[in-house]
């Protein structure tokens, strides 16, 4: 080794190393994970690939450096993923975006009609989330199993939100009135979504931007009482009693890296932290996934070729050169 | 007449894929062996025409694989023939539907297997008494008609035994409770006292006879047994190759043999009150 | 690797079928799926309301009519009283309700068919590949339909379980009524033994042991999908498991397994106890 | 409701038990892994690397040898051929180099095993209630310690779909011998045929037609497996499938999930030829 | 001496759960169907001892359901009996390891049985040549010497057939073949010629009488037909109810009955070369 002509390169990829990103499911996560493989790819000249999974399996593969990158942590959002950050297994790099948020929501439709589709407003002074005690908001979002109360559709069971929300249902007094149904699964909550909001239905849900549904339909987010500190530190505590509650804290999601990789390759990092995709571009990719039916590696590579100016800010300048020359 | 029996016609059986073909052949007059190689096909009848007459006790006899059970299979429609028709008090039992031919076999024929087939999972009365319970006798009635013939058969103490439980001598009087059981015109009786003992078998030759006097059923009986034919037949069929090669009182056929083959066959006997 | 100029795609049709569906019959599926829902809940109902020691009692005397063993009644008793010590009482009681159903839906259905199969060779040939697809596609995919028509839930797991579980009771009902022996049969027949009594008195009993294995691994399939039941929302052991897993929480992932284990021995020794003829007990 | 007194839980201890083996047999399992990597990886690099239609002809020259039937193996070619004009040549052979292993060592392991259960009580006591645990515990209870163990990808993925598939094989080829004409048996004893003689001779023959339906059991129940083996990383058609799931893209999943049926398919048509007897070709 | 026969030493066997109680009854002296009737069981031998010479046609008879065959399973040891010995030129057959019990088999005795038992999936020849192979003969001279039984037996054009095609004495007779092709010192023949037509049976005693002079090979043969019986049995036994009753040589049964029983078995003939 020592006679290599000054391995200054000595880089992760360098060393013929697998720079391995999580394949994750959803359109933002796929669409970010292409964006950031081919940039590493083609400007850094790494051996790249992505193995598919589930979210848990995956991140428990970040753990044990299976994978490297997970590419929209959700930071806090994921007993595995929390679990192994307190660790030092894994560790968060930057911001993938900012401005993610999270809430409560119904249709646009349930409150302003919908004319074009001959939807009448069923709850026009709907705006916020103590209104929903009233039994004429209840009796709306009727639950199909217990006809008596209505149906909040929760975040799947096992992810850090559905705790929240749960400890928000009996903060707003609202548990009693509403059965609280987690749908196992995001690709059930999606479905639900989906399925009430062609048929014009009122459903109420937690949800998260940006996301493919929230480009999709005109949704309208619950109004809760402003984000304190102490508000949060209570509904986070499993053990504690809930009186009251309050609104969501900005979220921040990051790309998770392993920890050991993090130190192997510093070059990657450095890209990595700088690496913050435009809250509006994000889901200006997923509506043209959407409107155009084509999938993330499609979208990917219309954002690579057209908006050089914001990638370009992330890489070197060699890098962003190769880059663009792969591209035609 | 209300009585008139069987009437078989031109029936001709084969067995295996490509029949046409090999009832060409039989047209011909090529031998069963012939047949076999040629086409793969098993010749089980040819062209047999026989009058089987009410309440007699016809014997049936041949050579091992002369097709004497493919010939009474036929009579209660187990087997199709390749051709021929076959009239049962002149109706055609080939041209009988699903629900005649089901009350024409609980009502008018039943057969003992020379293989036995008893229902593994039922009792020996349960078997026995299958026939009266498929034509709607009630279970109790059914039930005592169903000892009797056990303890005609020799079998009391066994009626809640399984098949597996008994010895084929003892298998094949279930079988034959069970097709005497049915109270049936007819009874077809394949080989149905082979493996009796002389005594069982002698008094079950008694029951038959006394059964055929009394209530002139027509019952067509094959065995291997001449002394057994002789005695309880009242006429006799010889097939041979599938062929019917003589049909006559047991008298006429000692007296005058067809061929050298029933020769052979009823070698050393001789007619009795001829 | 395969030329591209052969490609084809059903894709965009099938989602805007189901679109199509979802927008203009939604109503109509949602009808149906309450009705179902309706049953299902008295099931579930019943089984929540009673105590836990009746109904632990009710299973030990079933077990009991059904097998005769003392020991498999005794074992089914401490089996469920371990549930209930595990803390899945109330989850296990509503698995068990969901399951019951799918269970009997499928016997309801699956019986017929396997007769019909083996007695018409036609419907074997129709049905068999359709077995196939029932087993093989993945079950999300007919979900997703499933879960915008009916909504989430119970009913769409209860369709998902049964089509998942149905096809081994049809395939083996199927084979055990072709391999009864023939004799048997067409003594039988010889007999006068209308179709009817020569299934049920012959041929039924006689395939009977190929039909319990049959609905043996209808059961365990059924068992198999109760994660797949929660993951479209309805409650029970699945539910446990599926936030274990979510929480990586190997432990009580599984003890709520533990539960639809027990839940699918308890079931399947009770009802092979009912089908061994009484001969054997 | 259960009394929460009678409560106790194991969920600690499994998670410390599975914490401690990660950390301190991690290397070893991971050693492990690899070697059955690489055969899985020779399979799918044979798969993968020859022509498309080269595969498509030796399917059906199988299919012809197996079955003798023109019609179906004109219809094994076409359905390959519907795959990869679907898109989904490549994902299909590295989901077939999946499931042949997984068969193949189902079929390895599924036989003995059931033989010996139907010769043995003490086996089959055993044994049974191992195989209700296999089938119905959910997959991912004892996946989760597997990724920690065995990483990421293929091998868990061939892990899980043994354990999940093997059980009908067992299970049907002890009921396929216990079901054996005993006075056969009994024949071949008699003329001194050797144990192994008569199990080969006379009793795997009579059986076979319950064996086989073991393993159409086998594989369609590896088949159902594909997604989840995706979820675990390893590729294929189950990560097409994920992917349309995940998106609510019906149409993308049912294409996959169309591949997957069609692989069940052949993958049974042609085992259940080889399985049947010369004689009713 | 080198051929000492069988010896069969206070044989009994019972049926069923709880033989030990069935047993004492036995030697109480109950009957079979007070014993069945008591306890469930059902008495197949009791305390049987018979000696068998070598070189010998020995023949069993008796009513249905007496223990024929069972008694003849004890022989090749298909069934273990309840209590008593067997010896086999001076060894005890129930001592005799696996291996040893194995080889015993294939050697030394062969069997056809009443049911027939034949593989279903094998060919005529296939079934035909199971004991040759079982004793690793090559598969040429197995199937050489399985033709000519066949042959003999008059089945050629057969060979290639399945059980199912066959007629019921032609299944029985590929039985008889499977165990004379076996060419063991020991056959057992259970009821080996019920199913056959006079001409055939004739033929197949002519066969074993010859077999019998050439080979000196020991025949143990059950059959309900006496003339039978007084043609090829050096010695008779007859069984009824799992008992001994008399056993002797033809004309010692013709000419002194032992009681009621056996007179009634063989009324009406005489002893013959007396
Ligand atoms: N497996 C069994 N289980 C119970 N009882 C049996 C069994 N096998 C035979 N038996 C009984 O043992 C007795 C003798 O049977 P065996 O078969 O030896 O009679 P057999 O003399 O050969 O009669 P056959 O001439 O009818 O063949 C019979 O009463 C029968 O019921
Ligand atoms: N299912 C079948 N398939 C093919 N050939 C058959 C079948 N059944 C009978 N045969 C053939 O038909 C012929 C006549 O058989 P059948 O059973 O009628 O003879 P049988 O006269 O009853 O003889 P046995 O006295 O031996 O019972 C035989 O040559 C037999 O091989
Ligand atoms: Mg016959
Ligand atoms: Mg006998």
């Amino acid at each position: 080794l020592a006679g290599l002509p000054m391995a200054a390169q000595a880089s992760y990829c360098g060393d013929g190393n697998t720079l391995t990103f999580a394949g994750i499911g959803w359109e933002s996560g796929d669409f970010i994970t292409k964006v950031m493989e081919t940039i590493f790819a083609k400007g850094y000249d790494c051996k790249t690939d992505t193995i598919t999974g589930n979210s848990i399996t995956l991140e428990n593969a970040v753990a044990t450096n299976d994978v490297q990158i997970f590419a929209e942590e959700w930071i806090g959002r994921s007993d595995i993923w929390n679990k192994a950050e307190s660790e030092g297994k894994v560790q968060a790099i930057g911001d993938t975006f900012a401005g993610a948020s999270e809430g409560w929501f119904v249709p646009t439709y349930v409150v302003k009609g919908d004319e074009a589709r001959g939807i009448k407003p069923v709850a026009p002074d709907l705006k916020s989330v103590d209104q929903l005690k009233d039994p004429a908001i209840v009796s709306l979002f009727s639950d199909p199993e217990e006809p008596s109360k209505g149906r909040f559709l929760n975040c799947p069971s096992g992810w850090t939100c559905e705790g929240v929300s749960t400890a928000k249902l009996e903060g707003y007094g609202l548990g009693d009135s509403y059965t609280n149904f987690r749908p196992g699964t995001g690709t059930a909550l999606d479905a639900a979504i989906s399925s009430a909001y062609k048929q014009g239905q009122p459903i109420l849900f937690y949800y998260w931007s940006p996301t493919a549904i929230m480009g999709k339909y005109a949704l309208t987010q619950l109004e809760e009482p402003a984000y304190s500190d102490a508000c949060w530190a209570n509904l986070t505590d499993p053990a504690a009693k809930h009186e009251a509650a309050c609104a969501f804290p900005s979220v921040k999601v990051a790309y998770g890296v392993n920890s050991e990789f993090a130190k192997a390759a510093p070059e990657i990092i450095e890209v990595l932290a700088k690496a913050t995709f435009p809250l509006d571009q994000v889901n200006a990719s997923l509506a043209y996934m959407v409107d155009n039916e084509v999938d993330a590696a499609k979208a990917a590579e219309v954002f690579l070729k057209e908006k050089a100016d914001i990638w370009g800010a992330w890489v070197s300048p060699e890098a962003k050169d190769k880059i663009s020359a792969s591209l035609n | 007449m209300s009585m008139s029996g069987i009437q078989i016609r031109g029936v001709s059986k084969i067995f295996g894929a490509g029949a046409d073909k090999a009832i060409a052949l039989v047209e011909q007059g090529l031998s069963k062996a012939e047949i076999l190689e040629k086409t793969g096909c098993g010749v089980g009848l040819r062209n047999i025409t026989l009058d089987i007459p009410a309440g007699e006790i016809f014997v049936i006899m041949g050579l091992s694989g002369s097709g004497k059970s493919t010939l009474v299979r036929h009579l209660n429609r187990l087997i199709e023939p390749s051709a021929g028709e076959i009239f049962f008090d002149n109706t055609n039992v080939l041209t009988l539907g699903r629900k005649e031919l089901r009350a024409f076999r609980t009502n008018r024929i039943s057969m003992v297997f020379q293989s036995f087939a008893l229902a593994p999972h039922k009792t020996v009365l349960q078997n026995v008494i299958y026939g009266q319970i498929s034509r709607g006798t009630a279970r109790k009635q059914a039930e005592a008609i169903g000892m009797e013939w056990i303890a005609k058969v020799g079998l009391s103490g066994y009626e809640h035994r399984y098949p597996d439980q008994l010895s084929g001598g003892m298998k094949q009087r279930v079988g034959l409770a069970r097709a005497l059981a049915a109270d049936t015109d007819v009874i077809l009786m394949d080989e149905a006292f082979s493996a009796l003992d002389p005594l069982i078998r002698s008094d079950m030759q008694d029951q038959l006879l006394q059964l055929q006097r009394d209530l002139a059923k027509t019952i067509v009986f094959i065995t291997h047994d001449l002394d057994e034919a002789l005695r309880i037949g009242s006429r006799i069929a010889i097939l041979k190759d599938g062929e019917l090669v003589q049909v006559g009182t047991p008298n006429d056929i000692l007296a005058n043999p067809a061929n050298d083959y029933v020769a052979r066959f009823v070698q050393g006997r001789t007619a009795v009150h001829a | 690797m395969f030329p591209e100029s052969l490609n084809f795609s059903i894709r965009k049709p099938i989602n805007h079928f189901v679109d199509m569906l979802v927008t203009n019959y939604g109503s109509t599926f949602r009808a149906i799926s309450d009705a179902i829902l309706q049953v299902l809940l008295l099931i579930e109902g019943v089984l929540r309301g009673t105590p836990w020691w009746v109904v632990i009692i009710a299973f030990m005397v079933l077990a009991w009519l059904g097998t005769r063993r003392v020991v498999l009644t005794i074992g089914v008793g401490i089996m469920l009283l371990v549930v209930g010590m595990l803390g899945l009482w109330d989850q296990t009681m509503q698995t068990l309700a969901l399951m019951t159903m799918a269970t009997l839906i499928s016997v309801v259905i699956g019986i017929p068919l396997g007769i019909l199969a083996a007695k018409f060779r036609s419907v074997q040939r129709i049905i068999l590949p359709v077995l196939d697809v029932m087993q093989t596609m993945p079950s999300f995919v007919y979900l997703i339909p499933a879960l915008m028509l009916f909504g989430l839930g119970k009913v769409p797991a209860v369709l998902a379980t049964i089509i998942y579980a149905v096809p081994p009771l049809i395939r083996l009902t199927d084979l055990g009524i072709r391999q009864v022996d023939h004799e048997v049969v067409e003594a039988s027949t010889a007999f006068g033994g209308s179709p009817m009594r020569i299934l049920f008195g012959t041929e039924l009993p006689l395939a009977m042991p190929t039909i319990m294995a049959g609905l043996n691994q209808t059961i365990m399939m059924a068992l198999s999908m109760v994660v797949v039941a929660s993951m479209i929302g309805a409650r029970g052991l699945g539910e446990t498991v599926l936030n274990g897993i979510q929480t990586l929480d190997v432990g009580k992932g599984l003890e709520a397994g533990i539960g639809i284990v027990i839940l699918a021995i308890v079931l399947d020794r009770i009802t092979q106890g009912f089908g061994k003829p009484r001969r054997f007990k």
